[in-house]
């Protein structure tokens, strides 16, 4: 159940270009949050929360990470926060990945995307499912958590301009990642338009973003249809995670 | 002590304070927070004849010290909300108003008249106001001739107190508000948004998918005193005050403008708690101005 | 090279950005700060036949991501700003707007014809929007017939483009924005502030001594964009855009609503080199959102 | 001449109930203020900036002291400030207190009125004058810098509720220092106005609060009426300082 907590921050790094890794430590959160959850972090001098998803999360120190982009003003201002300070947030938020006991998932993300994908990865890494991961980003400068990733298994780093790895899209190396039972997905929305096209044959999970007011459910921000008759969910109650087929992109 | 409580037609509140329609969806959210039945009563989101699904995404922008909306009134219509969510709401120790929206006149009194079947709803906001939606709502609400005819009509249709939710895009908001009052109207509930409109730079187009939103929160408070301030020395009919609420001193500034209950919107997005938080603390600064309640304050800014 | 410059009726501007009427004074004391020369133009504070000396004080007060104004419209009157202000300001390089004021039509023409005997003046800014003063100003601006009949009455009055300064307190901008299109208006200007209030709780009594006052500041941002954009789709002559403009992003999200150039007034307040920064700052704006000039980006926000 | 300058905070303390002493470094206005004069002072997150008198000068240290009392959200937001910050603030505005070769002067201070009196009698005690002071405040919590004026000169302390010194208003202890040569005040409009109307007969300068927008002369906000024929001065330009007989209070 989400709540209103206190959180304070141990630790602010810069990882990447224009992007901030955060360690905030809370007893509720780091014990009750699931990957693919986000945080609606209050940012000072801001009529609305952000929402940004939880990263990673370590229950001996009750400590949870996220990991941002400097986007505008909310993010920029964030990025100011220093250790010590203290985030009013809600969290858990949301409904997070559907964890199964597979064999062996893919994890494909884009960008800023990629935050939900490593607490999901080493979850179920540590269940003994291998993990094999896409990471794409728009360049060199904007790679994290590359070296995170490889730990947890087979990892390819695409980058729109090939600065860094392979060049292109994501969707780019899909070929060479056939065997696999799941996969699972966060990132823009046409990278999770082009994955879900090429991956219609096997059964998969994507994160959605959308602009929020609420963030729990109450004010209809955040909806996205389901089919063409009206139906509906809500991104920040009953996703932000959806099976690939449930909703309409 | 200090006496928070406020008696209004149809509406006999422990206190003033209730989360405006939209902003609070049917209540089931916040309920995980707290006791609904600490507040003086919910508003619900707007309800129409039947399922509407809004408008398209992004519905919310961010502006300085606001926000602009354009859900486009999605509610799955009256009957599901009677079925779903009345019966919710109708367990917490706390007054229930039905915000009733429409494309037609004919819809709304529909609305109403559901509405009104139930028992379990002790008043109706008449949304007139909505700047989202391209029929209804916000032509009621800027015509002094449509709105009368609505609310006129609405009256008839039903035996529940009726709030209209006055619209301050107009020029004349006193107009707007003694045709209302001459049609029947048991009350005022006003602001709604003010039309409004971001454009997002890397897209370069309107960010909101219907282009414009309503504005709210403390950017338009000092709008909506003027507005109270203006109508309540019009009227002889209580109104209940919203636009910008975030703290028990805003209450008080609503109260002395001439409102008799509050309403917050906005500010449930960045505190869930907001409502019973300022439930506490306004009898302190009641009395900290020197007022023994609610009651006292009422309009107690105008000057002649 | 980023290519500042826009040609409207009597006004070819090196750059878009100048300060609004009534927060510049007439510009001795920001001269102190930097050199007038770098502005597009300057728009003096508003002219009314003889001296005027405004509201009582309080005249101001801060809200939100804004301020409450009820100057009242002081000023020397018309010929003491010939004679005093508008020789320091035409030393200059830059181009010099006078904003017209006034209780009657005649009013009105009297200072048009007495600012377009200088030969120092590039064009007017009729101000039909004031909310601060009880005779003149908002019913001018709320009503399209008196809007449309000043309009008329000074453009025959004197040679000197006009722009009509658009009242925000109106049902519907776009019959405001025609009806003076039509009786000649050379350009708009918009918006001016919003009718407030703020009422002071250790008085209990509205903080202006005026109880009403003019809202502005990045509050009315949302607003100002809105009723451009809206205005702009129905109206062929030039808009001078403004209301809660502070930095260069702001500049650019009027250019694409459809201004063709920009004021500043409020932030000035809090910067007194925000004009200058702004100027500085646009040409790497409007390049890192594609844009080679301002021209480039006027009205490219417009979608169908 | 006023510029805008960037001050940072060498210090702040509390020295009464809700009353802020802060020291700022400054070269530009340490070297140029004169008493009377004020800072007009941003505050984050607020519209309008806050005029603070100059309560003190070190121009060896390079050092201005402001003190202020806690009203609204603006002052509220000033005290959290810490040492080390910086602060943007225009100054030094306005006119401040002629500074003349007298004997003997009565220095009359209300509540946060008294600061810049203060910066006017040591710069006056230097120069040989004798300095007089009755300072009034609401209760003994409020009472700040009485050493500091006691070592200018004869001092007297009232409180209005006479928790300390004498009790009632500045106005009632005016009888025991009648062998003055000017006077020179700061408070509450009721104050100045009882002041100026019990010694018409004296030469006395004052100085005016009101609520500003610009803090420069451009906007008209602060007017003061000097006759009923329409004539004015501006606070911030003109003033705060004026010759008793100068305004209409
Ligand atoms: C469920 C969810 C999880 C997210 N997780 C992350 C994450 O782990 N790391 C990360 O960097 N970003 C994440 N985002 C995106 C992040 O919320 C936005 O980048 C951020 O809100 C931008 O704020 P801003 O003030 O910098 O930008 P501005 O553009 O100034 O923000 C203006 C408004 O738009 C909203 N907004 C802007 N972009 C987005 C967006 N992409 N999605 C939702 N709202 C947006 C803001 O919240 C704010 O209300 C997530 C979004 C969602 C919905
Ligand atoms: C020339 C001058 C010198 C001053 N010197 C001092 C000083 O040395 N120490 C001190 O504590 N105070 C001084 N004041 C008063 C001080 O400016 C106000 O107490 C302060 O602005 C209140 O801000 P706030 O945000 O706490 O109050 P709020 O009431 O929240 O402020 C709202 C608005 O009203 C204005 N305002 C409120 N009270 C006053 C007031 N009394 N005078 C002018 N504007 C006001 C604020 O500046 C702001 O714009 C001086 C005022 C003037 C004009
Ligand atoms: C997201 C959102 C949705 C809203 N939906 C409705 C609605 O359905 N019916 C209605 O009458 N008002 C609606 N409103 C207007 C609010 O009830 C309220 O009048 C307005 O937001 C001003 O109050 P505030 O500044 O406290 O938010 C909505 C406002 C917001 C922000
Ligand atoms: C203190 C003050 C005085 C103003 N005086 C005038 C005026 O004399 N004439 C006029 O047309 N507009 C006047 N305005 C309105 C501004 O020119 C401008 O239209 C409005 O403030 C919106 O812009 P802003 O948000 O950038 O301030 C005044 C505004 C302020 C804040
Ligand atoms: S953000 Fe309010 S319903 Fe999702
Ligand atoms: S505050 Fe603007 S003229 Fe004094």
């Amino acid at each position: 159940m989400m709540k209103n907590e206190k959180m304070q921050i141990m630790s602010v790094n810069s990882v990447a270009l224009d992007t901030i890794e955060m360690v905030l430590k809370n007893s509720y959160i780091s014990q009750t949050a699931v990957p693919g959850q986000f945080l609606h972090v209050g940012v000072d001098g801001h009529t609305l929360r952000r929402p940004i998803s939880i990263a990673d999360v370590n229950k001996q120190e009750e400590s949870v990470t996220i990991l941002f982009k400097i986007i505008g003003s909310g993010t920029r201002h964030l990025s100011s926060y220093q250790a010590g300070m203290i985030l009013n947030v809600l969290g858990p938020n949301g409904n997070g990945f559907p964890i199964q006991d597979d064999a062996t998932v893919l994890l494909i993300g884009g960008g800023i995307g990629v935050p939900p994908l490593y607490n999901l990865g080493k979850t179920l890494a540590e269940r003994g499912t291998k993990i094999i991961s896409i990471l794409g980003f728009q360049t060199a400068d904007s790679v994290f958590y590359e070296q995170k990733f490889r730990n947890l298994g087979e990892t390819y780093i695409v980058t729109n301009d090939g600065t860094y790895g392979y060049e292109g899209y994501v969707t780019d190396v899909l070929e060479l990642t056939d065997d696999f039972d799941r996969y699972y997905s966060c990132g823009p929305v046409p990278m999770l338009e082009a994955i879900t096209a090429a991956l219609k044959h096997k059964q998969g999970f994507i994160s959605l973003e959308e602009r929020m007011g609420c963030g729990v459910g109450a004010c209809f921000a955040c909806v996205i249809p389901t089919d063409t008759q009206g139906g509906y969910k809500k991104i920040c109650k009953d996703g932000p995670v959806f099976s690939a087929q449930e909703v309409m992109l | 002590m200090t006496n928070l409580a406020v008696n209004l037609p149809g509406l006999q509140l422990k206190n003033p304070v209730m989360p405006a329609s939209g902003c609070f969806g049917f209540g089931r959210e916040y309920s995980e927070f707290y006791d609904l039945g600490k507040l003086g009563a919910v508003i619900m989101k707007a309800a129409t004849g039947s399922e509407r699904f809004g408008n398209h995404v992004p519905r919310v922008a961010e502006t300085s010290s606001g926000m602009l909306n354009a859900i486009g009134l999605q509610n799955p219509g009256v009957e599901k909300i009677i079925e779903t969510e009345v019966p919710f709401l109708a367990d917490y120790d706390t007054k229930l108003i039905a915000n009733v929206a429409g494309s037609t006149i004919e819809e709304y009194e529909l609305v109403a008249k559901t509405f009104n079947q139930t028992n379990q709803v002790h008043a109706l906001e008449l949304n007139i106001s909505c700047p989202n939606v391209k029929e209804g709502g916000s032509q009621f609400g800027t015509d002094p001739f449509m709105a009368a005819k609505v609310t006129e009509r609405v009256k008839q249709a039903n035996n529940l107190p009726v709030y209209v939710k006055l619209s301050p895009n107009v020029s004349d908001i006193i107009t707007m508000a003694k045709a209302v009052e001459a049609a029947g109207a048991d009350g005022l509930s006003m602001i709604n948004t003010l039309a409004g409109m971001q454009i997002h730079l890397p897209s370069k187009r309107p960010l909101l998918a219907n282009k414009t939103g309503g504005l709210s929160g403390p950017a338009v408070k000092p709008i909506a005193i003027r507005m109270i301030y203006e109508v309540k020395q019009h009227v002889s009919i209580p109104i209940i005050g919203m636009g910008g609420i975030s703290n028990a001193e805003d209450v008080l500034e609503f109260l002395l403008a001439g409102a008799n209950a509050v309403a917050v919107g906005t500010a449930n997005f960045q505190n869930p708690f907001i409502c019973p938080e300022i439930i506490d603390e306004l009898p302190g600064v009641l009395n900290k101005y020197g007022f023994g309640s609610v009651q006292d304050a009422v309009g107690k800014g105008i000057v002649e």
